[in-house]
């Protein structure tokens, strides 16, 4: 029988993917494909305690987890290609755009 | 779902989740994240909701996913990428605040209780339809269903006044 | 339990055979009746009324030389037909072809799968198909292929927003995502009659989605040496093209499915009217592909995002006002 | 529900075993003979000039951006378009909302010529 547990501890397991790819990765693309790791693995959490307690709210929270991402990613990838114009790098470590 | 789908699930998921970080060139990193998110669709469906399985796969494979492909294309980072880490001292900090992250998720989880439960057998009728979310977005969720939509029209001006200018 | 398997893996087979040979002599319906609209004969060598045509051009294709260029990468470009072909033949999955039929003692629905969510299943493998031609396009290390395969999705994402949006109408009506009760819900009635705009927004969006004439700047031989599809050879160009024409027939079913009424029809049985009418949408196709030029690609964009966009949207209010401000249910 | 979904799994096993058929026969019945000349970047017969690989015009992004944005906003239109039976007149105002604060952005994006092609 799989239970709550699992499918949270499946959610735990690719969300803690996600922060090691952010942590550990130097390409500003692959760190936001980390994220967007992050985010499914929370939808996946959303969804089993919406199951859990039989109530769609947890459903609904997807949809606007979405709408974060896709809004997200349109405007990372656009500063990212700003960037990458400017400097002609997505290496995270060469950038440091905070001091300009 | 029985326990032996739901290792193959978790295999896969995780197997492509890894994938993502480890590879070199990142449009197999792209596809492997794709893998993940048809995964994940696989397990929203094995919780019931066909609904949000099927709008999951439209959105990051199909519209997130294909943005990424497009970013990759069009500064051509597709190939000459070398296998590039962070130092030495965030690499360990870095599996350390995950282990610490991992213990706590479990910890916090186990105290609660909520780890063995079994979802409940008989779920109510409709439960993860279409219809049902579509009720409870337009009556109980309404201003974030608004937010939303600001949210995404700052999105969009300003993804075009960011790719439009030089930094 | 694996009798049902069994039965399933032979309905599916069936099915799948069905769909390829479909679409193994819609190429050659189609290079006769282009033929005739141009006045010549068309295929008439191999076999009667070069009825054989296929199996000589599949035999042609198989004996090709199978390459690889030398800069491509490899992995990626042997993958990329296979990202276009697999999502192809997946969509045909949810298509109801008929009411039901008794075999073996059970009553089974004529089709593959039967789901709550058939449409936007549709829509989701259908957005699988950009996948295949941008990595095709940029694997290939070729200008002429990566610059048609940066044009093709960008053309194919311009017209999928369109696309969802021209058909939401129809849910409106029926209430529902599950294609087999969209059918049901045209049952005298079918939905051109109640959304003639939306089927119209339907036909140009899904047009553009798989690259027919008036939207076939993917192909653009004089422009772009065939695009993304450039260096494929042999089986890897059929795969790619067996993809394309297994979309034409998704895309006619779905317009038949949705708008037309589906199986729905005196007299005749179920699949023989589902069969007509998606015979009549692929007529269709083709006649438009022997008539109309090809547009340029700004005006493609243009048309799709200043055009279509808006008018498929005010086509889905001015629905939705109406289905409010009747009183019955629909 | 996931077994609604069985049907699919057999579909897609068989494609990818047609595929995978595909992909490999031509290795089975033919060799390939490659020279210089066939592998030569196809460029209408004259030797390739310059590298492939190179960048692109910034539009594309902005097409896939706006992709992505009207994409989840039809996304959103989903569930109510299947619940508007229920909602009516309400369901009607909220959509108009939703769509016309969007459509604040539709316009700035038309103004600043994110549709035009150069």
């Amino acid at each position: 029988m799989v239970t709550l547990g699992h499918y949270l501890g499946l959610s735990a397991v690719l969300f803690a993917i996600g922060v090691t790819g952010v942590l550990v990765r130097r390409n500003a693309l692959v760190v936001f494909m980390s994220i967007e790791l992050m985010l499914n693995a929370a939808n996946l959490a959303f969804v089993a305690f919406a199951r859990h307690r039989a109530d769609v709210g947890g459903l609904v929270f997807v949809f606007f987890v979405l709408a974060v991402a896709a809004a997200e990613v349109a405007v990372g990838l656009a500063i990212i290609i700003a960037i990458y114009r400017n400097r002609g790098t997505v290496n995270v470590d060469e950038i440091n755009l905070m001091r300009w | 779902m029985n326990q032996i789908g739901f290792v193959l699930l978790s295999v896969l998921a995780v197997g492509s989740a890894l994938s993502v970080i480890l590879q070199r060139n990142p449009v197999m990193s792209a596809l492997s994240l794709v893998v993940t998110i048809f995964s994940l669709a696989l397990a929203f469906l094995s919780l019931g909701s066909s609904f949000v399985a099927v709008v999951q796969v439209i959105v990051y494979a199909g519209a997130v996913m294909v943005l990424f492909v497009f970013v990759i294309m069009l500064l051509d980072l597709g190939r000459r990428e070398p296998f590039k880490l962070t130092g030495v001292g965030r690499k360990i900090l870095g599996i350390a605040a995950v282990a610490a992250f991992l213990f706590q998720i479990s910890a916090s989880l186990s105290a609660v209780g909520v780890m063995g439960a079994r979802p409940p057998e008989p779920l109510p009728p409709g439960y993860g339809t279409a219809l049902a979310i579509g009720r409870s977005v337009f009556t109980d969720y309404v201003y974030p269903f608004e937010a939303a939509s600001v949210l995404l029209l700052a999105a969009m001006v300003g993804a075009l006044i960011l790719a439009k200018r030089r930094i | 339990m694996s009798q049902t398997v069994v039965v399933d893996i032979v309905r599916i087979a069936v099915i799948l055979g069905m769909f390829l040979g479909c679409v193994a002599y819609l190429v050659w319906v189609e290079r006769k009746l282009l033929g005739h609209i141009q006045i010549r004969v068309g295929p008439k060598r191999v076999g009667p009324y070069g009825l054989l045509q296929p199996i000589a051009d599949f035999v042609k294709l198989v004996s090709k030389e199978d390459l690889t260029p030398p800069n491509a990468h490899r992995a990626l470009f042997r993958l990329a037909p296979a990202i276009a072909l697999v999502p192809a033949i997946l969509s045909i999955a949810v298509i109801p072809f008929g009411g039901t039929i008794r075999v073996l003692g059970r009553e089974m629905p004529i089709g593959i799968a039967d789901i709550n969510v058939g449409l936007l299943y549709v829509f989701a493998m259908s957005s699988m198909g950009v996948f295949g031609i941008a990595l095709a396009g940029w694997s290939s290390n070729n200008k002429y292929s990566l610059m048609g395969g940066l044009r093709s999705s960008a053309q194919l994402i311009s017209y999928e927003v369109s696309l969802g949006l021209s058909v939401l109408g129809v849910v409106l009506l029926a209430g529902t995502f599950s294609l087999r009760e969209i059918v049901a819900a045209q049952h005298p009635i079918p939905f051109v009659a109640l959304q003639p705009v939306g089927f119209l927004l339907f036909l140009m969006a899904s047009s553009a989605e798989i690259a027919r004439i008036p939207f076939d700047l993917p192909e653009a031989e004089t422009e772009l040496v065939a695009g993304f599809h450039t260096e494929y050879s042999s089986m890897k160009f059929a795969m790619f093209f067996v993809a394309e024409y297994a979309n034409l027939v998704t895309v006619s079913a779905m317009a038949v499915t949705l708008f037309l009424g589906g199986w729905n029809g005196p007299f005749l049985p179920g699949p023989i009217w589902f069969a007509l009418k998606t015979a009549a949408m692929l007529f269709l196709f083709i006649w438009v592909r022997g008539t109309l030029p090809r547009y340029r690609y700004d005006q493609l964009m243009r048309f799709g995002w200043k055009f279509l966009l808006p008018v498929a949207l005010l086509n889905l209010l001015v629905t939705a006002l109406i289905v409010a401000l009747s009183g019955g249910e629909g | 529900m996931l077994s609604d979904f069985l049907p699919i799994g057999i579909l897609f096993l068989m494609a990818v075993a047609f595929a995978g058929i595909a992909l490999a026969a031509p290795h089975l019945i033919t060799r390939a003979h490659p020279t210089r000349e066939k592998m030569l970047p196809y460029e209408c017969g004259i030797d390739p000039v310059g590298d492939a690989r190179g960048r692109f015009s910034v539009h594309y992004y902005v097409v896939a951006m706006m992709f992505i944005i009207f994409d989840v906003e039809v996304v959103f239109l989903y569930p109510w378009a299947v619940a508007f039976r229920q909602l009516r007149m309400v369901g009607l105002v909220e959509a108009a909302v939703f769509l016309a604060i969007l459509l604040v952005g539709y316009v700035y994006l038309w103004r600043r010529g994110a549709f035009e092609w150069d």
